[in-house]
């Protein structure tokens, strides 16, 4: 194609660089970016969940001059105004895995639809009956709508109790141990528990296994490499399924939109939403997780 | 006789002469202990200049470090009253959230809207208060007290806006954000946030140095028993300083709410304590108390955004972040501590 | 008594660019005890700290210890040269038992792990020999400063040394505590040990010395043998001019006394203090003996509010008043100075400025709030001149100065509130002769002024010198009064008497 | 003569009775000092026994909390060592996270797999060491250079990892993580991470209490300069202090990756530090240094550890929990001052 503007520089801000999600997500930012200039520079820095420290980095891009910008945004509506700053300076922004107000596109999972099934997974496995979790995590966008997700389908169940959805796991392993340790001393019987993402679910597991707790449907969603091993483990069976994400085909998807934009290429749509898939015990095998070589 | 008269004017003129000799390198010292960070500052700057091939020193870059510098500064010269008193307030960055997160759910009140400001820095003064009286009062130690409403304070951010992200657009006062005050029209102007970062500064100066409250707090972060013997009230410096505190971490939050018209009581001003700390003791005040000064801290905070500001432009990856600005603060203090070793005491 | 042990020759030392010491010779035999003298900030501690390894001399001089020169490394360095020493600064950990601090730096050990009972019984004789009523258990946090300072005798003497140095060893002690430590100090003479022995108090010098050095500038100008050990010889080798009226006492007591300014009465904390009254008229001088321990700064800080009290009360010229904190005894007119500079009573990071003004900077003050400069630089001046502070200017740091300057800035800064009631806690602690006749001078002018001075004083002939009266403590209660008649003078005997608890013996 | 002597015996008696009293005080206040938070430790516990229904006290909960409470147990030892000899060890944390990851990476080196114990400990031991050396060679402020080394060795640990999680589900010594020691076969066990830490805990007490490096550490931060002055190697004691601190992190950073078969650079131990620190000083060691137990620390620990999980089990909100917590952390030692109130000289 004949790049009326050359792609020299993109600057990317993630949620946490320590989450192999958001390092996926950034290698596919990398692949699809160098597939269009080779010599093309590329900074990729974590928030840390911090909105101010967002704002910070995206003025901070705004001085070294790119020509893109590919942001998680810390919250979809308040990150607007930094991205009309962005704008302003003439980048094109474009968000990841998040909607973002205001920004030229976003490109994500369809977290509500994630959330929808890998409760719908429970709800099936239980035959609609049962005492249920919903372990919740920090309060970002796409917690919140996995929850939401969650919650819809279990509103449909009236057979479905859900005994408490107010801890937060912290989005880790040890998080999701130590509010699993509690919730299995607090509720003698659980039937599933749907935690918010992989990392949490595994936590979980291990608590489980050390309490002798069996039986305990966890349902995540990611589709992470950890929840891979774990959905192949015999020793973990009650990890069943993880509504799985596609980190690396996201940031191609973004920055082939964004270059788009770039070249005065409007998309049909300002949102992009890439539907989830559920990753069981069943087809794990077949699934091409996040760190499988994607770059043929 | 007389030989003994001229024994004794001998050691007179010298000691006159060793005295004078003895105010020189006294200035000196001072100058140098002064300027304390400054040069590390400078060598900053100019290196990330010639390594972003001229990024650094243009006006627009200057403005974005001035602007990300100011909330810390804000910060840090609350904490700097602190310090210098032998205390550390751990929730700065805790009130700063709450503050913020006050400020914001008043502003979209239609009648009450334009409050917030006020409400924002009552917000933090309160808890600063509250923080001082529980130190001064009940005598508990400074960083277990700040520890606790660190953790508590942050939970009460989260209850104002039930744990989501308050947003206002059209937040009044917003220029305090995002505007600049023009001095020359059309060639200099300087972002509000910086302006109102340099008064604050100016005000600590004027309270450290010019009043005899700024006395009372060396005294009393210089010896805090002779303080009291001194007929000083204690508790008094020790709820001002730390209302100060939280004051200035209301101003700051509800500089942050100006600039992201925005604020979440979980996400906002997380470990922002670390990094005004860093500030203030980068600056050369130091932990026991009693010793430091307000410049100090403004140029330790600048330190930390150039440092910030420069490794992204010069394009060094998040990882690697981490790994220089922790050798650069370490490498910083060694480097002044040499420097200075010719001239201190032991 | 041919060889000495030890030879110092040349020795300098310069402190950034400022010369403390200017090639200073010290010879001192085995045997002796040799008295080290000069004012405030001459260089006797910083010669004994270089001695003990503490301080690294300048390179040029030489130190010989039994003829072979020796280089002296750190504090371990000196310990193995055979020198023990009893800083002037106390320098002991708090936190650690009486034992713990004696043995710090050669603790016991038996198979790896610490021998705290052997330790605890291996100070067990130095301690009594010393008359000292602590057990090693306790910890130091929990003595008076004398009882401190006792700790640190016995550091030294237990290290079992070839040279003993003592630094003011004495500053805290009374006469009784006083007179066994010469005791024991003559008795470590006659087993052949060599002793340097600073002090500013003139009397313990001619009881003690044998030999006397003396320092000006950081220069020595001087030694005399027993038998030139004399008042006038030393004094004005030591300051260059003679100091003739020694104690200044021109105040007249029966005229000048007037009203009765502060009364306490029954005062008591429940602990020290149990139920002490007192009084003091205007233009008197009242002094406060007992041995140490007898709770006589315990009762100063109860008058002041610096500690609670469970009984008592106050009155100020015939009216009662309530005194809860310093700053309301500040208030009401009474100041007082510490006995305790380094800990309560200096800023040592603050300028002496500072440190002059602290007190009235609020009097002075512009618009109620804002410093005034001018005023303050000259009080300071005042100061640094009235009581010839030796300082570069005001402005250094408190902590820079000898320890018998920072005592008359911490002075300085209660003449300037101009008090009615001034109690002066060992005002003339580690001060030099010199200062000590100034100081005297201007506790005679205040009183004269019609000040009340009350002055809590371990050194009994300044007691005795300066006072018009004494009242005397024993174990937190008051035991007597010894007072100045036409004829009867104060004694040193009847006061003892009284603090002892020994006045029906001597009747 | 005689009547001298009588009389001088007779001041002897009574001041040896006076010091024989002051000696039984001074062991009562060091008895409830070294009770220190135990009670308030009690009080929590037969609270959430009560507001849980009787969860509280059960075999399997007490399981729990100790091993909740084992790593920051572990951290806060450390961190006891540190504080003692007046300093302060923010590193932990980062400390932790490195060493967890060089362990996993090394643990899945087929022939090696077996060194990742000892290669985590040491990972953490020269990390504290290089802390030490900094502090007690270059005389640079503790709180600068250990605030340094948390943001590099942070940065340090995700380059460990390459950024991502590291996980090992067949990590040897998994048993340490998870399994338990059984002492009764059937009706007792103790989880091995609670026996890990008691043994820490004992060595601790050890060191510092029985050994002639103990003294050392504790006049260090009582009194540094007499300290140096009794011919101490005062640099030998922090290097010791900060590498047992680095050590300690470095055995927290194993556990942990038994305990979670995974670690990941940039999350695990996130401001660990300020949950040691809080141990310690709930547990009664002083900031100054030179005051404080290892015991102390111990209840700190598990004060903290019931806190989380009582709060869990009581169904508390997230929210909410940050509240309470902060403000119980306040009142425990609120609480402690009051209770020594009588006992203490002011
Ligand atoms: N550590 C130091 N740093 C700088 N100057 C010092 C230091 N120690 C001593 N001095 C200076 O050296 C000089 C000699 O002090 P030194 O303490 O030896 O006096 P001194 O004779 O013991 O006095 P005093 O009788 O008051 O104890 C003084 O001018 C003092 O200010
Ligand atoms: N536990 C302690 N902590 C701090 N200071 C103490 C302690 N015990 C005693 N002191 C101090 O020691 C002194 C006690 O002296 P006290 O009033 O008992 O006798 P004194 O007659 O003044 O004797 P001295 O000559 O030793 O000062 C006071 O300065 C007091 O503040
Ligand atoms: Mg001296
Ligand atoms: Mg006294």
């Amino acid at each position: 194609p004949s790049s009326a503007k050359e792609l020299k520089s993109i600057g990317v801000s993630l949620g946490s660089m320590g989450n192999p999600f958001f390092v996926a997500l950034s290698k596919g930012a990398e692949f699809e970016a160098k597939k269009t200039n080779p010599n093309v520079k590329i900074t990729t820095v974590g928030f840390e969940y911090d909105l101010g420290k967002q704002v910070t980095q995206i003025d901070n891009f705004i001085a070294a001059g790119v020509d893109l910008i590919l942001l998680n945004p810390g919250d979809p509506k308040a990150i607007g105004p930094a991205i009309k700053k962005a704008q302003a300076a003439g980048i094109v922004v474009v968000a990841v895995d998040t909607a973002a107000e205001g920004a030229d596109a976003t490109v994500t999972t369809n977290n509500v639809q994630a959330g929808e099934i890998s409760c719908q997974y429970i709800v099936d496995k239980l035959g609609g009956k049962g005492d249920v979790i919903i372990e919740n995590g920090p309060q970002v966008s796409a917690v919140i709508d996995r929850v939401v997700g969650c919650k819809n389908v279990f509103s449909k169940n009236p057979g479905i109790k859900v005994l408490s959805s107010d801890q937060d796991g912290k989005g880790s392993r040890e998080g999701g141990l130590t509010v699993a340790q509690g919730y299995l001393t607090r509720f003698p019987k659980i039937d599933a528990i749907f935690a918010i993402n992989d990392p949490q679910a595994i936590g979980t597991d291990l608590a489980a296994r050390q309490q002798n707790r069996s039986g305990i449907i966890i349902t995540a969603v990611d589709g992470a490499p950890d929840i891979e091993a774990a959905l192949k483990d015999p020793q973990s069976p009650q990890i069943q399924a993880s509504a799985s994400q596609d980190p690396f085909f996201m940031a191609r998807r973004a920055v082939q939109v964004g270059v788009g934009i770039l070249n005065g290429q409007k998309p049909a749509s300002t949102v992009e939403l890439l539907p989830s898939k559920l990753v069981t015990r069943d087809n794990v095998a077949e699934y091409k997780g996040w760190t499988s070589d994607r770059s043929q | 006789m007389p030989s003994n008269g001229a024994a004794e004017a001998k050691p007179a003129s010298t000691t006159t002469n060793g005295a004078a000799a003895e105010t020189r390198r006294q200035r000196m010292r001072m100058l140098i202990s002064a300027l304390g960070m400054l040069p590390v500052l400078l060598i900053l700057c100019i290196g990330f200049h010639v390594l972003s091939e001229g990024r650094f020193f243009t006006g627009q870059n200057l403005g974005i470090v001035l602007q990300q510098a100011a909330v810390n500064t804000v910060l840090a010269a609350g904490m700097t009253f602190v310090i210098l008193t032998g205390g550390i307030d751990l929730s700065v960055g805790s009130i700063l959230a709450a503050s913020a997160m006050a400020g914001l759910t008043l502003s979209k009140l239609p009648e009450l809207g334009m409050l917030w400001l006020p409400a924002a820095l009552l917000t933090g003064l309160g808890f600063g208060v509250v923080n001082g009286a529980l130190i001064a009062l009940l005598r508990l130690p400074p960083f277990i007290v700040t520890l606790g409403s660190l953790t508590a304070v942050r939970g009460l951010a989260r209850l104002l806006g039930a744990d989501t992200t308050v947003f206002n657009p059209s937040i009044p006062y917003a220029f305090i954000g995002n505007g600049s005050l023009t001095l020359v029209p059309g060639a200099l102007s300087i972002p509000w946030l910086s302006v109102i970062a340099l008064l604050v500064i100016l005000v600590s100066w004027l309270v450290l140095r010019r009043t005899v409250l700024g006395v009372h707090i060396y005294a009393v972060g210089g010896n805090e028993s002779a303080a009291r013997l001194a007929g000083i009230k204690v508790w008094a410096v020790l709820i001002f300083v730390y209302g100060v505190s939280g004051l200035f971490a209301g101003l700051g939050g509800a500089m942050q709410a100006a600039r992201l018209y925005a604020a979440n009581g979980l996400q906002l001003g997380q470990s922002y304590e670390l990094d005004a700390i860093t500030a203030v003791i980068l600056g050369g005040t130091s932990f026991v108390g009693g010793i430091g000064s307000i410049w100090g801290t403004l140029v330790g905070a600048l330190i930390i955004a150039v440092l910030s500001n420069g490794l992204i432009l010069i394009g060094v990856s998040d990882i690697w972040q981490y790994v220089i600005k922790g050798l650069v603060i370490i490498g910083a203090v060694a480097l002044d501590r040499y420097r200075l070793q010719g001239s201190a005491r032991t | 008594m041919n060889d000495p042990i030890l030879e110092m020759r040349g020795v300098s030392k310069t402190f950034f660019g400022i010369k403390a010491l200017r090639a200073v010779d010290l010879i001192v035999y085995a045997g002796e005890i040799h008295a080290l003298m000069g004012e405030n900030g001459a260089g006797k501690s910083t010669l004994m700290k270089i001695l003990s390894g503490a301080y690294r001399p300048d390179p040029g001089g030489e130190i010989r210890i039994e003829g072979k020169a020796v280089r002296i490394e750190g504090p371990l360095g000196g310990r193995a040269a055979g020198i023990s020493i009893i800083y002037q600064e106390l320098s002991l950990a708090p936190n650690l038992t009486v034992a713990e601090n004696i043995y710090l730096g050669r603790e016991m050990s038996r198979s790896g792990l610490l021998a705290r009972g052997a330790m605890r019984e291996g100070v067990g004789p130095i301690l009594t020999r010393l008359g000292a009523d602590f057990l090693p258990s306790t910890l130091v946090a929990h003595l008076s400063m004398g009882q401190r300072q006792l700790v640190e005798i016995a550091r030294a003497l237990h290290a079992r040394s070839k040279i003993l140095i003592m630094d003011e060893p004495t500053t805290s002690l009374s006469a009784a505590e006083s007179e066994r430590l010469f005791a024991l100090i003559r008795q470590l003479r006659a087993e052949g040990l060599a002793i340097i022995y600073i002090s500013h108090r003139m009397d313990e010098v001619y009881a003690l010395g044998d030999r006397v050095t003396v320092l000006r500038d950081g220069r020595l100008v001087g030694s005399l043998d027993k038998p030139e050990i004399r008042a006038d010889t030393i004094v004005r080798l030591m300051v260059g001019r003679d100091v003739s009226s020694f104690y200044k006492k021109d105040h007249d007591p029966e005229a000048g006394r007037g009203h009765p300014v502060l009364a306490a009465i029954d005062m008591a904390d429940g602990q020290r203090v149990k139920g002490c009254s007192l009084t003091v008229h205007a233009g008197e001088v009242v002094g406060l003996a007992g041995l140490i321990g007898a709770g006589r700064t315990e009762l100063a800080h109860l008058i002041i509010g610096a500690s609670p009290k469970t009984s008592g009360r106050l009155e100020l010229e015939g009216r009662p008043v309530e005194i809860r904190t310093p700053g309301e005894a500040l208030e009401a007119g009474i100041a007082y100075l510490t006995e305790d500079r380094k800990a309560l009573g200096l800023f040592l990071d603050m300028s002496c400025l500072d440190n002059i003004n602290l007190a009235v900077l609020a009097r002075d003050a512009k618009l109620g709030w804002v410093l005034d400069r001018d005023k303050a630089r000259e009080r300071a001046d005042r100061a640094f001149a009235g009581l010839s502070i030796r300082a570069a200017n005001a402005g250094v740091p408190a902590g820079g100065l000898s320890g018998g300057n920072q005592q008359k800035v911490l002075l300085s800064r209660l003449l300037a509130i101009a008090p009615k009631v001034l109690i002066l806690d060992e005002p003339t602690r580690g001060v030099d002769v010199g200062a000590k006749s100034e100081i005297y001078s201007i506790i005679d002018n205040l009183a004269k002024a019609g000040t009340a001075i009350l002055v809590i004083s371990s050194d009994l002939p300044e007691i005795i010198g300066i006072c018009d009266r004494v009242v005397v403590m024993r174990a937190g209660h008051i035991a007597g009064e010894v007072t100045r008649g036409p004829n009867s003078p104060l004694t040193q005997e009847d006061i003892m008497a009284l603090a002892t608890g020994m006045e029906h013996l001597d009747a």
